[in-house]
């Protein structure tokens, strides 16, 4: 059986004025049922495009330029508008960051949801409003009944995460993308949205994309941890793996300059220079000018993509050696 | 994506040089004010290159009046455009109008502007009760349309160019001052600001070196729109027959001038000083608009 | 050790008086006067060279107070003290003495920096304003500035938006460190910073306070970062100060409940999977805090006497300060 | 909210009082007011009487206070030139400018919103670059003389359509409407849309604005991530973003098309209030103009005050945000 998302090679590009950006240049990975990936990245890194990708959301300049993108075997790259609207909501759900603008704020919460239910399904407005009902009390939202007819910003943030949650999950979706849907929120309220999301997850099964620049937030949630840089990802692995015996200097060099990874008071370890421009990237890979363990073969040619250890991918001529 | 490598940029990029490329990005934007420049400069030269003076009464002829584009008078003259019921060359009396229509617009933007903008920062900067009865005012101003307001002014002060004046910078300083207000109350708020007073600078050094300049953008634009709205609103009341008398003539009297004549067919007189308005009018909203889109910051990145 | 800056008692509450017509109205039904009581008789010291970290969710105040002890707001009540005196008590070049000793840096790495500036007249403008530089030396003084904050000399005629997001961080502390400050209150200095530029700067701040002997109050939502770079911390929650403590003991043995569940709650690299304990409820409105200890209606451990009484912030060991009522009386 | 509407109908009366001032200080304080408001050829007897009424032997602003008792009562003197009350002279020519004003903004309504969404979603296309080059010509054309142009191609070389007048009118009310007879419909068009010109491309550039930026919202892509067809997008949740400034403005342009009635009724012949008003200040009729001025200010800020109590409606931030102590 197939996974629950494929994507092999993806590309995405930007034609702009100055040039052509390819945001995602070759991505490769795959998620199934039950499964979380964290996908992490700096800004620029192209990880927020992925994701879009994978809905069919990328807005003119950008397109997606080759690659596959396949939902339990179904392939969704080259679909025309009409056939991405029957996955996006109904397969494929979106949770997005900013939790204060991803609900439209003159329109009520019950027709925000009710409309999300009758893209999909021929249902009568009670039956889905009684759905939508459920769905609120399911997300933890106290007396959903009478939440139902306020408008959003009569939620906090926290609450209209839960209610962008709670609409993701009324189509029990395939797979989940969750563009990092805790940041713009306070410690104690990300924790909470972290754990329904976790719990939720366990209960219907949907495969999960958790897109994060945190490397913190997505350690304890995920399986696998994809690392982003540049348009591409230059490290994939089981998430233990990844950030106790990192491959990538890139990871090794995140992982290393973390305060908590530091002794206290003492210079952390940093990663020098910074994120190149998409415009002009160097002719070899992409990390060379920043990296430590820079050779001369590392600035002529990219590096491609290399099986590492047991079930890991990396991009990199001199993967670190504590990964034997 | 927006974090440019900073070794890639070949020279140094001042705010302005920047922003005069972006602007000739645009060709349509680019013809614009082109013509407006070279409209301004025919209405400044119109005593020199205008076929004939229409006020130098021993220049015009009676016996020609009314006649057809491309006729010519009976001692020879060719008038390109027809005559108007004096007479008077069309072609020239368009470029003596042109250069009263531009001066009268221009003249009561910057009128508008000097006004506008003291008040506008006086507001700003002292708040309180100053503020509040300055945004009173201009709430009174604003909420009446401004050709009302410039009608009824000139009701009462009888026509004259100065008057004219006086009545649009009267109708526009209000905008002037509520965009600088809203624009100052807004910036007032951002870090840099907050910044310059951690400095310990003083009050007036952080309004005019670090607020001022951050709120012109949008002043520049309105400016624009406003000096082809001053132009038109002069035509409008020079039409109405409010506005610069008869002896001076801006486009808008001429135009008024024709229309007794269109039911009779005889479209000249009006066709082609309202053509001419209209190309000024377009030329510099399109200059405005252009401006506009570049200055708007919720468009950017 | 004499505090270098001192808040004592500080109040700041920002009112909307209801004008004449929303009176009126409050005959008819009821009106109420909106006030946001932003910070509550706070008192925090910070003594030359130390760095306090000041920790606390939205609406706990924290910019508020930032922005009070740099002097950029007046408090409602209670005094800002530098060196010992109340700043509201010094005159003219005293006071601006002490304004200078006080600098910020700040979150938002573009809009903290004037945008029709260039670099050199950003940092340069208030040493030469101040006479900390002379006319002809001031070119040479900002290049030395943006040398010690590792930007290249050569970029001083450029404008913020030429710059990246690490590098228009890097030009706010030049511009703070120009006018020999003794203390750097950064509010969420390096929130808006990539990871990899985050440590970049944070190593910036820890070398600056080596060679200048700067003392800190260091903003920040992050407990990591916080807890790398600081003395004493300081944990605000709803305009109050619920405990002040060294930064290890902090860490070892949080006593207040709110400490607890933040540190509980803080995300922290670890391996294998596992479950959220999240703390319940919402952090509740500025404007309408609710009664007693604000923390009482999202704590586990809340009594009878939680809603009804403010804990005082107590010391419970030396040097060691908590307002929670399990404490004792 | 019911505050807010307080504050609103309080600064409205403001309004209308400074207006009054001002209207009272340019006419009857400055200069001789008899002269001012008796015809040129009114005898002893008239100006005595005038005197009396107006109590010009009295201090200023008992003088002020009899204005404003006038003014309540609706009583701001007679024309000179048609002989009857200026209040109720110009009352009569009402109907016929609100209705021009109208059905201009009713034209400015259904042209411009499509108009402006269509080019707001396709901004990059030549369709949207075309409507808004367009909206800048209509922008920029000249009203007065938009319309003598209307009369030189439609009225005299293709004579469709009359040139000025009213034409007939049917009544409602016992007031006259030409909307109500189809005959008097050809003389509505080219007025009305003369007046409407300049709405049409203000609410179009507003619409394309309004779009453009709904269209970037995150609101947006996460309704599309939910799968909504692009027409329930546009249609509701653009549809109603972009809806509450438009309205907003609309009305308050209501307000500037009967001001702006003057130009058109003059090209046209329309015989409005605002025709009536040009015609007064050309025959020095001041009792007219007078009551033109307070009229128009009692109008404009009802108009302005029903406004923003609907924008206040109509944005559920601005509503229960007052409404929620």
């Amino acid at each position: 059986m197939s996974a629950t998302l494929e994507v092999a090679g993806l590309e995405t590009h930007f034609v702009t004025r100055a040039g052509v950006v390819k945001a995602v240049d070759g991505v490769s990975f795959s998620v199934d049922r039950g499964q979380v990936l964290g996908l992490v990245g700096e800004s620029g890194s192209g990880k927020t495009v992925t994701g879009l990708s994978i809905m069919g959301l990328v807005d003119a300049p950008g397109r997606i330029a080759g690659g596959s993108i396949k939902l339990a075997g179904k392939e969704l790259v080259g679909l025309d508008e009409r056939g991405w609207r029957t996955i996006r909501g109904r397969k494929i759900a979106m949770i997005f960051q900013d939790p204060m603008m991803t609900l439209n704020p003159v329109l009520r919460v019950d027709t925000q949801m009710i409309e999300a239910i009758q893209a999909h399904e021929d249902v009568a407005n009670d039956v889905a409003r009684a759905r939508c009902r459920d769905a609120l009390g399911r997300v933890g939202i106290p007396s959903p009944e009478e939440r139902l007819s306020a408008y959003p910003h009569q939620f906090s943030g926290g609450m209209r995460q839960r209610v962008a949650i709670a609409i993701a999950l009324l189509h029990n979706p395939d797979l989940i993308i969750a563009d990092e849907p805790t940041t713009a929120l306070d410690v104690t309220i990300q924790a909470q949205i972290i754990a329904q999301v976790q719990k939720l997850a366990a209960e219907t099964g949907a495969a999960i994309v958790w897109v994060t620049h945190d490397l913190a937030v997505v350690s304890g949630l995920s399986d696998r941890l994809a690392v982003m840089y540049a348009g591409r990802i230059i490290e994939e692995g089981p998430t233990a793996e990844v950030l106790t015996r990192p491959g990538h200097p890139y990871t090794a060099g995140l992982l290393a300059s973390l305060p908590i990874n530091n002794p206290r008071g003492r210079p952390l370890n940093q990663i020098p220079g910074s994120t190149p421009s998409l415009l002009r990237l160097p002719p070899g890979c992409p990390f060379a000018p920043r990296c430590g363990a820079c050779q001369d073969d590392c600035t002529v040619t990219r590096p491609p993509e290399t099986r590492f250890g047991m079930d890991r991918r990396l991009r990199c001529f001199h993967p670190l050696e504590a990964s034997a | 994506m927006s974090d440019v490598a900073i070794e890639a940029i070949p020279a140094v990029e001042t705010p302005l040089r920047r922003f005069i490329a972006d602007y000739c990005a645009n060709r349509l934007a680019l013809a614009a004010l082109v013509v407006v420049l070279v409209l301004a400069l025919l209405s400044l030269l119109a005593p020199w290159i205008a076929p004939q003076n229409p006020y130098d009464l021993t220049q015009i002829s009676i016996f020609d009046n009314m006649l057809k584009p491309g006729e010519r008078s009976m001692d020879g003259n060719l008038f390109v455009l027809g005559t108007d019921e004096q007479g008077r060359d069309m072609l020239s009396a368009m470029l003596y109008g042109l250069k009263m229509s531009l001066f009268v617009g221009a003249a009561s933007t910057a009128m508008g502007l000097a006004v506008g903008v003291s008040l506008g920062v006086t507001a700003a900067y002292f708040g309180g009760r100053i503020d509040a009865a300055i945004m009173r005012l201009v709430d009174l101003q604003l909420s009446f349309p401004a050709i009302l307001i410039a009608l009824i002014l000139l009701a009462v002060l009888g026509k004259g160019v100065d008057k004219v004046i006086l009545a649009l910078t009267l109708v526009q300083w209000a905008y002037y001052a509520r965009t600088v207000r809203g624009n100052a109350l807004v910036e007032r708020r951002r870090e840099y600001i907050e910044a310059a007073q951690c400095l310990a600078l003083p009050r007036s050094r952080i309004i005019f070196r670090h607020l001022l300049p951050n709120c012109m953008a949008p002043l520049i634009v309105i400016a624009t729109v406003q000096v082809a709205h001053a132009i038109s609103l002069e035509a409008t009341l020079s039409f109405l027959g409010v506005g610069v008398p008869i002896t001076e003539p801006s486009l808008g009297l001429l135009i008024s001038n024709g229309y007794k004549y269109i039911l009779s067919g005889k479209y000249w007189v009006s066709l082609f000083p309202g053509l001419l308005l209209l190309f000024t009018i377009l030329t510099i909203n399109l200059v405005g608009d252009h401006l506009r889109d570049l200055l708007n910051p919720r468009l950017k990145t | 050790m004499s505090a270098l800056i001192e808040a004592r008692n500080v109040s700041k509450r920002f009112a909307r008086e209801p004008d004449l017509a929303a009176k009126i109205a409050g005959l008819f039904g009821n009106v109420r006067r909106e006030v946001v009581h932003a910070l509550d008789s706070v008192s925090l010291a910070v003594a030359p060279g130390e760095v306090v970290g000041l920790v606390g969710e939205s609406g706990s105040g924290k910019s508020t107070l930032g922005r009070i002890l740099a002097g950029v707001w007046e408090p409602t009540g209670g005094d800002v003290l530098f060196d010992g005196c109340r700043t509201a008590d010094l005159s003219g070049d005293e006071r601006r003495k002490a304004d200078l000793a006080v600098q910020m840096v700040f979150q938002d790495p573009m809009s903290s920096l004037n945008p029709r500036m260039r670099v050199a007249d950003i940092i340069g403008e208030a040493p030469l304003f101040h006479g900390v530089a002379a006319k002809a030396e001031v070119a040479a003084y900002v290049a030395d500035l943006m040398r010690k904050v590792g930007l290249d000399p050569s970029f001083a005629d450029r404008y913020p938006h030429q710059f990246s997001g690490g590098q228009r961080a890097r030009i706010g502390i030049a511009r703070a460190l120009a006018v020999k400050p003794r203390v750097i209150v950064a509010d969420e200095a390096i929130a808006a910073l990539d990871v990899s530029i985050q440590a970049q700067v944070i190593n910036l701040f820890m070398q600056l306070r080596a060679e200048f002997g700067l003392a800190y109050l260091f903003i920040s939502h992050d407990l990591g970062v916080v807890r790398h770079l600081a003395d004493r911390v300081a944990i605000l929650y709803l305009g109050r100060i619920v405990e002040i403590a060294k930064a290890d003991e902090l860490f070892a043995a949080p006593n207040h409940p709110y400490t607890q569940a933040l540190l509980a709650n803080m995300p922290k690299v670890e391996t294998g999977k596992h479950a959220f304990a999240p703390l319940q409820g919402e952090i509740p409105s500025p404007l309408n805090p609710p009664s007693g200890c604000h923390f009482h209606p999202r704590c586990p451990f809340a009594t009878a006497r939680c809603s009804d009484e403010v804990p005082a912030l107590k010391e419970i060991a030396p040097g060691r300060l908590a307002a929670c009522h399990l404490n004792g009386p | 909210m019911f505050a807010f509407v307080l504050r609103r109908i309080g600064q409205s009366a403001f309004v209308v009082l400074a207006m009054a001032a001002l209207v009272f200080l340019s006419v009857y304080a400055i200069g001789n007011p008899i002269d001012i408001l008796l015809a040129p050829d009114a005898d002893q007897r008239e100006r005595d009487e005038a005197i009396a009424r107006l109590g010009l032997d009295k201090p200023v602003w008992v003088q002020f206070l009899t204005f404003l008792g006038n003014l309540a009562h609706g009583d701001l003197g007679k024309s000179f030139v048609f002989g009857s009350d200026a209040v109720s002279l110009i009352l009569g020519r009402l109907p016929a400018t609100l209705e021009l004003a109208i059905v201009a903004l009713v034209l400015a309504t259904f042209i411009g919103i499509p108009l402006g969404m269509l080019a707001g979603l396709r901004s990059n296309t030549w369709v949207g670059r075309t409507v808004m080059t367009g909206s800048i010509i209509g922008f920029s054309l000249p009203n007065f003389w938009f319309g003598i142009m209307m009369i030189l191609l439609f009225a005299v070389e293709l004579q469709w359509l009359p040139s000025g007048g009213r034409g007939p009118t049917g009544k409602l009310f016992g007031l006259e409407f030409s909307l109500l007879n189809p005959a008097g419909w050809p003389n509505l068009v080219m007025p009305a849309l003369t007046l409407a010109v300049y709405k049409v491309s203000l609410v179009t550039r507003l619409a394309y604005a309004g779009t453009r930026e709904a269209l970037l919202q995150e609101y947006v892509r996460f309704a599309r991530a939910k799968g909504l067809s692009q027409t329930r997008i546009v249609g509701v949740h653009v549809l109603k973003n972009i809806l509450i400034p438009i309205v907003t403005v609309l009305g308050l342009e209501l307000g500037s098309m009967i001001a702006f009635a003057v130009v058109t009724e003059t090209v046209f012949a329309w015989p409005g209030m605002g025709k009536l008003l040009i015609d007064s200040i050309a025959r020095l009729d001041r009792p007219v103009i007078v009551a033109y001025l307070m009229i128009v200010v009692g109008l404009f800020t009802f108009i302005n005050l029903l406004v923003d109590i609907l924008y206040s409606t109509l944005d559920p931030r601005v509503r229960l945000a007052d409404a929620g102590s």
